[in-house]
């Protein structure tokens, strides 16, 4: 048995051995970290498409400087030990310079650290924790913070007129985050939340967890969240006969349950995508590459622009060092018009005033009403 | 309060319907199977395959799942368990996992991490301020229909009450002349095809995800426990009551109760009382161990 | 002296024992008889305190027995063997014994880590007692095989040997004779005889009534949890209730 | 490259230490203990909050170990009076209780956890993985080569006779689970640090039968079994993601695949070599000695 251990061993060190340094034909390699297994499946995916569809178009562009892009794709399984493996495999075996990893500030974090022990660069697609800006060169968003959306979100809502709301989010730092800034900035303008419901992930029904909101009747709720859960919440809320309306952080990454209860009663903010020409475009590759646009999520986007500003980065520098790519980030993104529109970083390379999209959903459609920039 | 009662049984007669093949299994073979639970979420899957057949109607699906999933429980008897009969219980517990294990990775493999779920039309319904759908209608009356089914079934026929002496006593049923081996592949028929149902019925309500018994293993098996494990009718009324405890328990405003601001139990908290009725009823329930009996 | 004095139990509706006494002094041997089902392995359980009397008293030397509690009646010298042997499978016939000790250093976790010699030097004296009590059952041959590999009969020698590691003051043996080949049979009764010679007090239930006879000072006979009759091996051959009730059916 | 060797070999190490705690419970003494995670997590968490706190890791070590040990304690109370398949579901039960409160308490961070210093020095992670290793490697086998381990297996093969020889199970069980989960906590302290972030869905129902598939693979009662078979699992784990680049599955399927050997795994040595790979060594006396 130890025998056939230190060979499966010896046989990984070799097969990784074999790739070896880069050479100037060589295509460059960018890693990806998403949830492919465990939880938030769908939404990794999304993000793991966005980048590919990046990869395919700076390809189609004969590559960079006539480099082509490889991408190698590792599962983070949604636990915070597989994202350190995949991390791990990717910058000290595989020796790519960068990463485009999608996952909560669970993971992000851990792999940041390691990101900032090798020198090498990590863009966030995902996480919006406020802890994220404490890798300045090392760690790049393409989100915005919560905080950001939270506000535009909460001010929204007080245009609307609404006086009174209820918070139904899962209790991560997302939802929570996104819930804050969005009753501070509403309650500033004279709302009042009458509810607040912080529900945990994973569960297969929600309908107590909605319950007492009924009996409040909001105006509106504040929401937050993605994927089978929302769609769980949704679900709950509509069996419960909650007529209020919604609005929502990213209402694209909700998975719309039922289309007549939330048709024209479910609004929300989001940065960018929609409404640009360039979004658009990428959201017409997508239809061609994965039959259609049904299923598009707003993480689309986010993971096309993380690795087209990477590629912009290493054009500009002229070099894949990992060094160079975090030195040129901030120049590009100035010049970077986007999925997801302009981006603009702090000094800490989290993504500061990005363009909102003011979004209604109708007949089936996120209808981008208004942009502000 | 109606709609915490309704809540609850609706919530009863989906955890019950997958419980009773626990306590069915524990009753005969002494062991408590951590692969049923994934049984229910193969039969939901299966139930979920056979559904997207054209023509194919839903009841014939369900049945054809449970059917199918009676069989998958058979050949795991016959591919595992029955080898180890003579290990310890909890030898056998550690290999139901590994089933478990396995059941859920194939499933995950098969149809993704993803949830799926069943396109299903229905009504809500309200009586006075609580709400019902006609979904959860149909679900309490199935599980009702099966638990009166099965009561019938090993109470006033003859192969029931062959299976009732194999439970009450193994040895002495077999040396009576009663076929144990056919038997158990009954028993296990009959909790694979139960596990189907519940599944589907949870997979109606809720959604279908490989990983779905993982959610519902502290509910069922405190249900089981609190019923007294080879009780299958125990395992019913296990359901109830912790249904109505892990219900009553969110509702109750506690705040208001002490005379301060409305304050309530968070709902992520209902899995506590799974947990500590487990807890307390292994505690309550004297003389176990060979050593037991101070 | 050990004295079980109107000792009744039921288990639910089901009287086990009604009201038994019997005294056993040291340096005897007294056996217990009766049908299946007639409550000597009840009687057995209680005087070595896995069940609780519901009334009625069992002493040992004037003391009463810490009822329910089999680790503290082992340890005030009551030994018991088991009619199907009860012993560790899967460690060696020498392990078994050496674990029949009660008294060691070595199952102190301190002890263990902080006083090494301490510990390896009783492990030594055990182990000593080990190997004179093995050659003693005639055992030796056998010390590095499974416990779990011996016979039946030298399965139930060795729980024997496993209590006397303790030097108990009384052995209670249950059926030590059944399922044994005759000659490891003859072993067993010389043996019985040493430890009665050693000033034990053995209690022993047996239905070989041969071993019986050739055994016991003093016999009590039980009959559906009541105490039919008591006396020599020869007395209880003649007593006519017993061969009515008991003797006189194929056992 | 190296580096990723070293990564490896630290949580390999790791793995090993719950996997030694898992043998001292379960392959020496019989406790069906199905909540290990729980003295993991509680370790990791130790660290987490005294590092939030403020504190150095030594204090947030001596945390982890006194819950630990309180807490096995609490959950042992229950025990005495318990058969071991009950046993499984009170610590299934215990283990899942902690990560429902670790979830949902707001002080322990929630769904997304606490953050925790990580070693600086990926070679000092792996020293200390290492030194953890030998150490817990040292009392395990110490334990098992002793008169208390003897007993150990006694109260494994047959809880009655430990009693019949005058031994209360309950006070070696005890002193079992004390040990144990001391053990794995120091090894969720270390986790914790080597990760540097805890949240609810690193301790898992899943992570237990990890450690159990290690020990079930390797040999109960194998001190050298365990740890090959931690290994095993762990390394398994890491160069699936190799297979991966080679064989060109999608990501999802292997990881799935990779769980479903697993589950295959504790099936299959049940069937065929329940022993385990390296079987637990039989103690034969030497006779020449004497």
């Amino acid at each position: 048995m130890k025998k056939i251990l230190s060979l499966a061993f010896c046989s990984a060190l070799a097969l990784a051995a074999v790739q070896g340094p880069a050479r100037a034909a060589d295509p460059i390699e960018i890693g990806v970290i998403a949830n492919l297994t465990g939880s938030a499946v769908k939404t990794s995916v999304q993000m793991t498409r966005g980048v590919e569809l990046a990869a395919d178009a700076i390809n189609a562009a004969g590559g960079i400087d006539g480099r082509p892009v490889k991408l190698i794709v590792e599962d983070s399984e949604n636990r915070a030990q597989e994202a350190l493996n995949a991390a791990n495999k990717l910058y000290n075996v595989d020796k790519v310079p960068a990463a485009i990893m999608f996952g909560g500030s669970g993971l992000m974090i851990p792999v940041a650290e390691l990101a900032k022990e090798k020198g090498r660069v990590l863009v966030n697609t995902s996480s919006s924790s406020p802890k994220l800006g404490n890798y300045p060169g090392t760690l790049f968003s393409i989100l915005p913070l919560d905080d950001i959306v939270g506000k535009e979100l909460g001010l929204l809502m007080a245009d609307s007129g609404a006086k009174t709301a209820a918070i139904v989010v899962p209790n991560s730092t997302f939802g929570l985050g996104v819930a804050e800034a969005a009753a501070a900035a509403f309650e500033a303008k004279g709302g009042k939340i009458v509810k607040k419901v912080a529900f945990t992930e994973g569960q297969p029904d929600y309908r107590a967890d909605i319950q007492p909101v009924v009996p409040a009747k909001p105006d509106v709720i504040i929401t937050a969240g993605y994927g089978d859960d929302s769609r769980a919440m949704l679900k709950a809320a509509r069996e419960l006969g909650l007529t209020a309306k919604w609005y929502a952080a990213y209402p694209s990454i909700l998975e719309i349950e039922n289309k007549d209860f939330l048709d024209g009663k479910l609004f929300g903010v989001d940065n960018g995508g929609y409404s640009q020409p360039a979004g658009k475009a990428v959201a017409d590759k997508y239809g061609a590459k994965f039959n259609g646009t049904a299923d598009l999520m707003a993480h689309v986007y986010y993971g096309y622009d993380a690795l087209m500003v990477v590629a912009a980065a290493i054009k500009k520098a002229g070099s894949a060092e990992p060094a160079a790519i975090a030195k040129a980030l901030p120049d590009v993104v100035k010049a970077y018009d986007g999925a997801t529109g302009k981006i603009a970083w702090d000094a800490r390379g989290q993504r500061i005033a990005p363009p909102i999209d003011v979004i209604e959903y109708k007949a089936g459609d996120f209808v981008t009403t208004a942009t502000r920039n | 309060m109606l709609q915490v009662l309704l809540n609850s049984l609706v919530y009863a007669s989906m955890i019950a319907v997958i419980a009773v093949g626990v306590a069915l299994c524990y009753s005969i073979l002494r062991f408590a199977n951590f692969a049923h639970i994934q049984f229910a979420v193969v039969g939901g899957y299966l139930t979920y395959s056979f559904a997207a057949i054209p023509g194919m109607p839903l009841p014939a699906a369900l049945a054809l799942s449970a059917v199918a999933t009676g069989l998958i429980a058979i050949l795991v008897d016959f591919l595992v368990f029955s080898r180890l009969r003579d290990i310890t219980p909890e030898g056998k517990m550690i290999v139901s996992w590994g089933v478990a294990l396995f059941l859920r990775s194939v499933v995950a493999i098969i149809y993704g991490g993803g949830a799926r779920v069943f396109d299903l039309s229905y009504d809500v319904v309200a009586v006075g301020d609580a709400v019902f759908t006609t979904l959860d209608a149909l679900v309490v009356v199935v599980a009702a229909v099966l638990m009166l089914l099965l009561h019938l079934f090993l109470n006033f026929t003859r192969v029931g009450s062959g299976l009732r002496a194999l439970a009450s006593n193994a040895d002495l049923a077999v040396t009576r002349g009663i076929p144990g081996d056919r038997l158990i592949k009954l028993m296990w028929f009959l909790s694979g095809a139960l596990a189907a149902i519940g599944g589907t019925l949870l997979a109606f309500e809720t959604r279908l995800q490989p990983n779905m018994d993982l959610i519902i293993l502290l509910p069922v098996f405190a249900a089981v426990t609190i019923g007294g494990l080879s009780n299958v009718f125990g395992a019913v009324l296990g359901a109830l009551i912790l249904s109505l405890a892990q219900n009553l328990l969110i509702y109750i405003d506690f705040g208001a109760l002490l005379g301060g601001e409305s304050w309530q139990i968070p709902t992520q908290f209902r899995d506590y009382v799974a947990v500590l009725a487990l807890v307390v009823v292994l505690l309550l329930r004297p003389r176990l161990s060979p050593l037991a009996g101070r | 002296m050990l004295s079980v004095t109107d000792v009744s139990l039921s288990f639910g509706g089901f009287q086990a024992l009604r009201a038994v006494s019997l005294e056993a002094a040291p340096a005897s041997i007294t056996g217990i008889i009766g049908p299946n089902g007639s409550g000597k392995s009840t009687l057995l359980n209680i005087v070595a305190g896995v069940y609780v009397p519901d009334a009625g008293a069992v002493t040992l030397n004037g003391r009463p027995l810490a009822y329910g509690r089999p680790e503290l009646v082992a340890a005030a010298g009551i030994g018991r063997t088991f009619q199907v042997p009860r012993l560790a499978h899967r460690l060696t016939v020498f392990q078994n014994m050496m674990a029949g000790e009660r008294d060691q250093a070595g199952e102190g976790v301190f002890n263990l880590f902080l006083r090494p010699a301490a510990v390896a030097s009783r492990e030594a004296e055990i182990a000593t007692r080990a190997e004179a009590m093995l050659k003693r059952l005639g055992l030796a041959h056998k010390a590095n095989d499974y416990a779990g590999s011996l016979s039946g009969g030298q399965q139930k020698l060795l729980t024997m040997g496993m209590l006397l590691m303790s030097d108990p003051a009384v052995l209670l043996l249950d059926e030590p004779a059944a399922g044994v080949n005759p000659v490891l049979i003859e072993q067993q009764a010389a043996l019985l005889h040493e430890l009665k010679a050693e000033g034990r007090i053995v209690l022993l239930i047996e239905h070989n009534m041969e071993m019986i006879a050739n055994v016991c000072d003093r016999v009590f006979v039980l009959d559906a949890g009541e105490l039919i009759a008591s006396g020599t091996p020869a007395e209880i051959r003649a007593n006519e209730r017993v061969v009515r009730s008991y003797l006189g059916m194929p056992a | 490259m190296l580096d990723f060797a070293i990564y490896c070999l630290t949580i390999v190490a790791v793995w090993s230490v719950l996997g030694l705690s898992l043998n001292i419970q379960f392959g020496l003494t019989g406790l069906v203990n199905f909540g290990q995670i729980l003295p993991f997590g509680l370790g990791a968490y130790a660290a987490a909050l005294a590092a939030q706190a403020g504190m150095p890791w030594p204090a947030g070590a001596a945390l982890g170990l006194a819950f630990a040990v309180v807490v096995s304690l609490l959950v042992l109370l229950p025990a005495r009076r318990l058969s071991q398949d009950y046993w499984a579901l009170i610590t299934l039960g215990a283990g899942e209780l902690f990560r429902l409160t670790a979830l949902n308490a707001p002080a322990l961070g929630g769904a997304d956890g606490l953050t925790v210093p990580r070693f600086a020095d990926p070679h000092l992670a792996l020293a200390c993985a290492l030194a953890l290793m030998a150490a817990a490697w040292f009392m395990a086998h110490r334990i098992a080569r002793s008169p208390f381990g003897r007993m150990l297996k006694v109260l494994r093969e047959d809880e009655v006779l430990a009693a019949t020889l005058g031994r209360n199970p309950v006070t070696y069980q005890r002193t079992v689970s004390i040990i144990g989960w001391a053990m794995a906590a120091a090894a969720g302290v270390l986790y914790a640090h080597i990760v540097g972030y805890v949240s609810p869905s690193s301790f898992t129902v899943t992570e237990t039968f990890i450690v159990w598939t290690a020990l079930i693979l390797g040999g109960p009662g194998s001190t050298l079994g365990v740890v090959i078979g931690a290994a095993a699992v762990q390394l398994l784990s890491v160069s699936s993601r190799f297979v991966a680049g080679w064989i060109d599955l999608p990501a999802d399927v292997l990881a799935n695949g990779r769980l479903a050997l697993f589950g295959l795994v504790l099936v299959l040595m049940f069937l065929f070599r329940p022993q385990g790979l390296i079987p637990e060594t039989k103690e034969v006396r030497d006779a020449e000695r004497h």
